[in-house]
């Protein structure tokens, strides 16, 4: 059992808030709304990895992908079409609009069948409850120890070791990818004129 | 999402009285299943985008929809065997950790392809991209 | 009704909920005040620099402007642009100033209660959280549907991205004896050792002080709203109380910054022979070690102050330039040649050991010869090797030689050349 | 406490080559100040050296001292963690085994002979390369290469597994591929270094397959365990000779690398060619260090080539062979590094010679004197290139014996020490291996060597006293340049040659006193010594000599043996300084009558021109002609055969098109027309259309799992 009680609670609320704004995201009017309500999204998401003790991961998801990467799209945004999609009408959806829905609803109705309610993986439900309401009459939950002062989890450091030493053979690979990428980025992104001057 | 989660809640746990309290004391139980659910929600919210979208930026913002199902997935798992025993299980999280890497250089590519794009056939609807067709 | 008094009444909720909820009250309240006093300070500070009076009217020495300033700022009209995005409009400065206000939950003020909240990637949250702010800035640009918002937009998130890298790769030097991200167990390491990290990582400092400045859109980076050729940058549509946002955001942000600098490179709140009060004055101490952080900090603030009323505005390629080609290249030979140092100190000198204590594992460096020779290193060899890989990579560049600048020659170009290429 | 610090003998050059390599040039540092960087990291690695030897000789002898023991970092460190692996050789077939390589340093009685050898030869030709390339735009990397070639060379001797020693192994050659074609505008230079580099390659793919079967066997690379477990008959049965086991095998790879590295047949013809590199790195790469590192390594697995005879017979034979070719091939070179580098593949067959004999100990003793005087003779003939102006033809030198006294005297010594003659360094080691060649009990036919050794006395005095005679002695035959160095601070060109400055005349003469004191080391009890050299290095071989039977009076036929070869080699001395002084008509003579010999030695055998046509040219060059006859006979033909085809048979198809084809084509273009409906429509040329049917098609297939996978 990952979550029980207080941390449950919380799981609902990040949840629904994650799952609002990835569909106010696919349902946003114009790209700057959509790159907002990503970025909600993501920190929604990062509010679920902190439920799952991954702080780092927390912290990484939202310095890289709200930080870097939805500035980047907001940049682009701005480069590429300042109020386009305002100004002038443009129409949201594809044509294959109804079609698209009709593939996911199958699949949605498809995983809930066969991923969930059959329980293919038998991921069963075990282990404590620790309730946010206790019974009348029970005995008081014992109080978690306040943070301050006290141990702190040390998954960090965890990752840390092992981003270092089992994967570092993919670290070096990453490495490499972010070199192509800003390579690319470069060749990519010059317009003509900058590569007439500097050719 | 909510009625969704209790109801599954209600046919897993027959055993439990149905009463107020052996409901909320249900419904406070999360375990990885629902992690499971809500990712392949999200993942289908994102495939939803990829699929419908005529805005070049939104299908990459969906496709970032994507790999955060899979990012959820995979902490969600790491916390499973945490739980199950295998405390010093952090493999998820590297996981994760290349997968924002690789969400960051996909990114970066792929907007810098939208800028080339834009700066030729001043467009970023993807339905009038199809120079593949001809 | 029993329920709702359950709810209220019981113990997790009493922890979670009612308790963090009066000192983030506390806290909110004694911050906003500080804030607008540090607007006051600087008014006095560049007028004592220009050799004037400042603000002398509202009460003695002018002390009560920042509420005048305040009441004058609620009451003044909310203009929003016509043609604007109204909700992000209205969205963007809320955004930056909450980005700016979260991060102060995990900054230690002081030992015990003071310290809000500990958690284990506190500087991580840190970086993250204000790299957040950068999207209020530009998206508030960007909503005000205006020629020099938009610039001052763009220029201020490229030069925060920019200096945003050097300024975590600078806290990697410190982090390295720390072991730690934890701000609560970098303040510990530092009170443990009787040491400032400032002694191990002179070049980290200097340039985490550098981009932290740059950070805070201050002169000399203050090119986002360089009145001279953007009016006042982004914020130029904004008025009223959504324009005090922001500057309630910059100013915060400056107080963070200091509040960083201070925890990882100047020992927090900790003071050399402030400890032996701890075990018998708890009380006491507490209240002296958020003094000897205040002092520490409103240090460092002056100091940026001084920057801002002294220096010149860089040129933007110069800013770029600055970033990119020495901030970035300093810290990450600091980070190769301080985990030499270490890795040296360590494994053949055997000068330090690396134990697990209250706040988790960390790099302690016991004795004098230990400390002498990492401060020694640091200043005698990470400083000079520094400078030298930094002159080497440079060596062709003019970035701040204006004499041999004009000397070069460009190759003409056409005069219809924008920032943003053919866009 | 020196031997605490074993790790900065290699590390020091290489902190040196890092730096010249780096800053050398952005800071434009003066020539001074490489000089001083390059030789005093050498000179501080030649101290820590010799401290090291103190200390070991009074702690650690006879059992190898490993720096893993130290521990610590920078002593040693795991450098290939590796994984598991399955051995499939010997006794442990079929189990795993953990590929695992330590960074770590081995001194033992070998290594430290080899340590000293390089550091101290090495540093004084880098000081003496300091004159020698005084002015050259290239100076700070020449010294970084150098330093680099230090580093590679003490990884070589120095490592304490395969791995390292084939990364020196590798890394020497890289340096010595980066030396030779120093002067890389020069085209020989750079033709030179291609071949150096191609060449070597072949000998590295037999070391490398040797390495491979050793880790199959042992699952293990480091030295003293794989000495260990070879020693155990379970692992490597000792051979009969005529037999052709696994040790034969590995030895056979191994050899191969060693013929490669250490330029023996058939593998020798790249390091005449090597000589278009500057002096220095001739003599310190290509005649006293890495050439010598074949029989390093030889001598390093002796255990595995004790165990096969017959690869011991293979490896006298191919030195014995190399010693009397590249002999002859000296006789009639002019270029006077081409007449010493042929004299070094000459002693360096002897040195295989005696390996092969098993006398490893004689081998690496005469590599240990051959480093001096070698490099002693290459110097000289450093110094006699600078003052000729980068003349190298000996036809144009002679009489230089009153222009450089220096020079002259040492030179004198080494040549004297290289034809043997008594008490030299050449005497002793030489006579070792002579007598042990005699006196052989590994392999059959130990006599035949020993005449083979002996003609080789003759002709190593004949050819170098030639070279005597054609520079220094005689009448001076240059033309006197008025051409300056091109050094700033020169006073004015001079005419006549002249005396090399101290920093290169220092060098010189440190040689020379080294190569008159070198073979007291290994003095043999014939002559009253005590055979030190073979007692230090005797704990690294297999097959041990006793004290007492290294002491051993060897009676009269010992004494009888080293008078042979030394009246011999004095006598064919006084004969060719008679023939190239006094008789040139004699010797016009005898080239006459020997003229096809005379070609075919000058011509080296036509060894390279054999390689060329066959290697080269037969193997590319002829295909290429076979596939060019093809193209013109059998291609061409055809295609004018379909031409004239096609002619005719256009006339019938345009008669045909207008009443058969047109219509089938027309009836192919409806049917098309008709078909193609469906397939346009799929191609939409519309991206999420393709999203669509891979979503789709992921669901059936998951659907598929689902329904019938489980």
């Amino acid at each position: 059992m990952e979550l029980a009680g207080t941390e449950a609670v919380f799981f609902y609320i990040l949840a629904l808030f994650t799952l609002v704004m990835a569909i106010a995201l696919v349902t946003a009017p114009t790209a700057v709304r959509g790159a907002l309500y990503l970025m909600a999204t993501l920190i929604g998401v990062a509010g679920l990895f902190l439920l799952l003790h991954a702080e780092f991961v927390a912290g990484a998801q939202i310095l890289i992908y709200v930080g870097g990467v939805v500035v980047l799209f907001i940049f682009v945004i701005m480069l590429v079409n300042i109020r386009a999609e305002i100004n002038e009408p443009f129409r949201t959806y594809t044509r294959q609009r109804r079609l698209a829905a009709v593939v996911v609803i199958v699949m949605v109705l498809g995983v809930w069948y066969f991923g969930i309610q059959q329980d293919p993986f038998h991921l069963v439900r075990q282990g404590p409850v620790v309730a946010l309401i206790p019974p009348p009459g029970a005995p008081p939950p014992p109080v978690e120890e306040p943070t301050l002062g006290g141990r702190i989890s040390e998954d960090t450091q965890e990752v840390g070791s092992v981003l270092y030493t089992k994967a570092a053979l993919p670290f070096e690979i990453a490495s490499v990818l972010l070199l192509v990428a800003i390579v690319g980025s470069v060749v990519l992104a010059r317009t003509r004129r900058q590569e007439e001057t500097f050719d | 999402m909510v009625t969704e989660a209790m109801w599954t809640v209600l046919q897993q746990v027959p055993n439990q009285a149905r009463t107020w309290q052996g409901f909320i004391d249900a419904l406070l139980k999360k375990g990885i299943n629902d992690f499971i659910l809500l990712s392949f929600l999200l993942f289908a919210i994102g495939v939803a985008g990829v699929l419908t979208r005529r805005n070049i930026l939104i299908i990459f913002m969906s496709i970032e929809l994507i790999l955060n199902a899979a990012n959820l997935n995979f902490i969600a798992f790491t916390r499973y065997w945490q739980m199950s025993g295998r405390l010093s299980e952090h493999m998820g999280h590297v996981f994760t950790i290349f997968i924002i890497v690789v969400a960051a250089a996909e990114a970066v590519i792929g907007l810098g392809i939208v800028i080339a794009l834009y700066r030729n056939r001043q467009t970023v609807a993807i339905d009038e991209i199809d120079l593949l067709k001809w | 009704m029993e329920l709702v008094e359950r709810i209220i009444s019981n113990p997790v909720m009493m922890e979670y909920v009612w308790k963090p909820l009066v000192v983030i009250l506390i806290l909110l309240f004694i911050v906003l005040t500080l804030v607008a006093y540090l607007v006051y300070a600087e008014r006095k500070v560049s007028a004592f620099i220009q050799a004037r009076l400042g603000p002398m009217r509202v009460g003695p020495y002018g002390l009560l402007q920042p509420l005048a300033d305040l009441i004058k700022l609620l009451l003044k009209e909310d203009l929003i642009p016509a043609e604007g995005d109204r909700a992000i409009f209205k969205f963007a400065p809320i955004m930056s100033v909450v980005c700016a206000l979260v991060v102060l939950a995990v900054i230690p003020f002081g030992w015990g209660v003071a310290t809000i909240t500990d958690i284990n990637i506190g500087l991580l949250f840190i970086l993250s959280v204000s790299s957040v702010g950068i999207l209020g800035i530009i998206l508030g640009g960007w909503a005000s549907n205006s020629k020099y918002p938009l610039l001052g937009a763009l220029r201020s998130s490229a030069q925060m991205v920019s200096y945003e890298v050097a300024m975590a790769l600078a806290l990697v030097g410190p982090l390295m004896f720390a072991k730690s991200l934890s701000m609560t167990a970098i303040v510990e390491a530092q009170r443990a050792d009787h040491i400032w990290y400032l002694l191990y990582q002179p070049v980290a400092f200097l340039i985490f002080l550098v981009a932290g400045v740059a950070e805070t859109n201050r002169t000399p980076f203050d090119l986002p709203e360089a009145e001279a050729e953007l009016v006042a940058g982004f914020h130029t549509e904004y008025s009223g109380f959504r324009w005090s946002l922001y500057f309630l955001a910059e100013y915060t942000n400056m107080l963070i910054s200091s509040a960083i600098a201070v925890t990882v490179f100047l020992g927090g709140w900790s003071f050399p022979l402030l400890d032996r009060l701890r075990p018998e004055h708890p009380g006491l101490f507490t209240l002296l070690s958020i003094l000897v952080f205040a002092v520490k900090v409103f240090v460092l603030i002056y100091i940026f102050m001084w920057f801002r009323w002294t220096f010149p505005r860089y040129r933007y390629d110069q800013l770029m330039d600055l970033g990119w080609k020495w901030m970035i290249p300093a810290t990450l030979a600091n980070i190769l040649i301080t985990g030499a140092i270490i890795m040296i100190g360590q494994e053949t000198l055997g000068l330090t050991k690396v134990t697990g204590g209250e706040y988790g594992e960390r790099l302690v460096v016991p004795g004098l010869a230990g400390k002498a020779y990492f401060i020694g290193m640091a200043w005698l060899v990470l400083v000079p090797l520094t400078w030298i890989i930094l002159a080497i990579i440079n060596r062709r560049s003019y970035d701040f030689n204006l004499r041999a600048q004009r000397q070069i020659r460009l190759p003409e170009r056409p005069a219809t050349d924008d920032v943003f290429g053919k866009v | 406490m020196f031997l605490k610090l074993v790790w900065l003998i290699p590390a020091l050059p290489l902190l040196s080559a890092a730096i010249l390599g780096i800053f050398g040039r952005p800071l434009r540092w003066s020539e001074r100040t490489i000089s001083w960087i390059a030789c005093g990291s050498v000179f501080l690695s030649l101290v820590i050296t010799a401290g090291v030897f103190v200390q070991y000789r009074a702690a650690h002898w006879p059992e190898p001292y490993l720096t893993s023991e130290a521990g610590g970092f920078p002593h040693s460190f795991v450098w290939v963690p590796g994984g598991d692996a399955e051995l499939s050789l010997g006794p442990r077939a079929g189990q795993r085994a953990t590929f695992r390589a330590e960074w770590s340093y081995q001194v033992d009685p070998l290594s430290m002979v080899m340590m000293v050898v390089v550091t101290l030869v090495g540093f004084l030709i880098h000081v003496f390369a300091i004159g020698y390339m005084r002015g050259d735009g290239g100076f700070y990397r020449f010294f970084a290469e150098l330093n680099l070639f230090m580093f590679m060379m003490l990884t070589l001797v120095m490592g304490s597994n395969f791995l390292m020693l084939f990364v020196g192994w590798e890394g020497v050659g890289l340096c010595s591929y980066l030396l030779i074609g120093y002067w890389f505008h020069r085209a020989d230079a750079k033709a030179a270094s291609m071949k150096a580099f191609i060449v070597n390659r072949i000998g590295d793919f037999g070391f490398l397959l040797a390495m491979i079967a050793v880790f199959s066997l042992f699952g293990t690379l480091q030295f003293t365990e794989v000495m260990r477990l070879a020693a155990d008959e379970a692992y490597l049965p000792t051979e009969a000779f005529g037999m052709f086991g696994m040790a034969s095998w590995i030895a056979l790879g191994l050899f191969i690398g060693a013929t490669g590295k250490s330029a023996q047949i058939p593998l020798y013809v790249w390091l005449p060619d090597a000589m278009a590199g500057p002096t220095p790195v001739s003599a310190l790469i290509h005649a006293a260090t890495m050439v010598t590192a074949g029989v390093y390594m030889l001598t390093r697995t002796n255990v595995i080539f004790m165990k096969s005879p017959t690869m011991m017979f293979v490896v006298a034979v191919i030195g014995a062979a190399t010693l009397i070719l590249a002999a002859v091939i000296a006789f009639a070179q002019t270029d006077i590094k081409k007449v010493l580098a042929y004299s070094t593949i000459s002693q360096l067959g002897y040195m295989f010679l005696a390996c092969g004999v098993g006398a490893f100990t004689a081998g690496i003793f005469h590599l240990f004197t051959h480093a001096f005087f070698k490099a002693l003779l290459f110097l000289g003939a450093g110094s006699i290139i600078i003052a000729l102006h980068h003349k190298q033809d000996m036809r144009e030198m002679g009489g230089l014996k009153s222009y450089m006294p220096v020079t002259y005297w040492t030179f004198v010594i080494a040549w004297l020490a290289i034809c043997g003659i008594f008490p030299l360094a050449g005497f002793v080691s030489k006579d070792e291996i002579l007598w042990r060649a005699f006196t052989t009990e590994v392999i059959p036919g130990g006599r035949w060597f020993w005449f083979i050794g002996l003609v080789g006395v003759a002709l190593t005095a004949f050819y170098m006293t030639r070279l005597m005679a054609l520079t220094f002695w005689g009448s001076p035959r240059f033309v006197p340049s008025t051409q300056a160095h091109g050094l700033s601070d020169e006073p004015a060109p001079h005419e006549e040659p002249r005396e090399s400055p101290k920093v290169m005349t220092l060098p010189l003469i440190a040689l020379a006193v080294g190569t008159a004191v070198a073979g007291f080391v290994g003095w043999p009890p014939a002559l009253g010594g005590s055979h030190r050299f073979e007692r230090w290095l005797n704990p690294v071989l297999y097959r041990r000599a006793t004290n007492a039977e290294a002491m051993a009076h060897h009676g009269a036929t010992e004494y009888i043996l080293m008078v042979v070869s030394t009246l011999l080699a004095a006598m064919v001395m006084a004969a060719a300084y008679h023939l190239y002084i006094h008789r040139k008509q004699t010797l016009q003579a005898i080239v006459e009558a020997i003229r096809p010999l005379y070609i075919a030695s000058a011509r080296k055998f036509w060894v390279d021109e054999f390689y060329e046509s066959v290697f080269v040219r037969g193997l590319t060059l002829g295909f290429s002609r076979v596939f060019w006859r093809t193209d013109t006979r059998v291609v061409d033909g055809a295609v004018n055969g379909s031409a004239w085809f096609t002619r005719f048979s256009s006339r019938l198809s345009g008669w045909s098109d207008l009443f058969i084809v047109d219509m089938i084509v027309n009836a192919i273009g409806f049917g098309l027309r008709v078909f193609s409906v469906a397939f346009r429509a799929a191609q939409t040329g519309f991206t999420q259309n393709y999203a669509l049917v891979i979503t789709f098609g992921l669901l059936i297939a998951t659907a598929a799992y689902f329904i019938w996978g489980s």
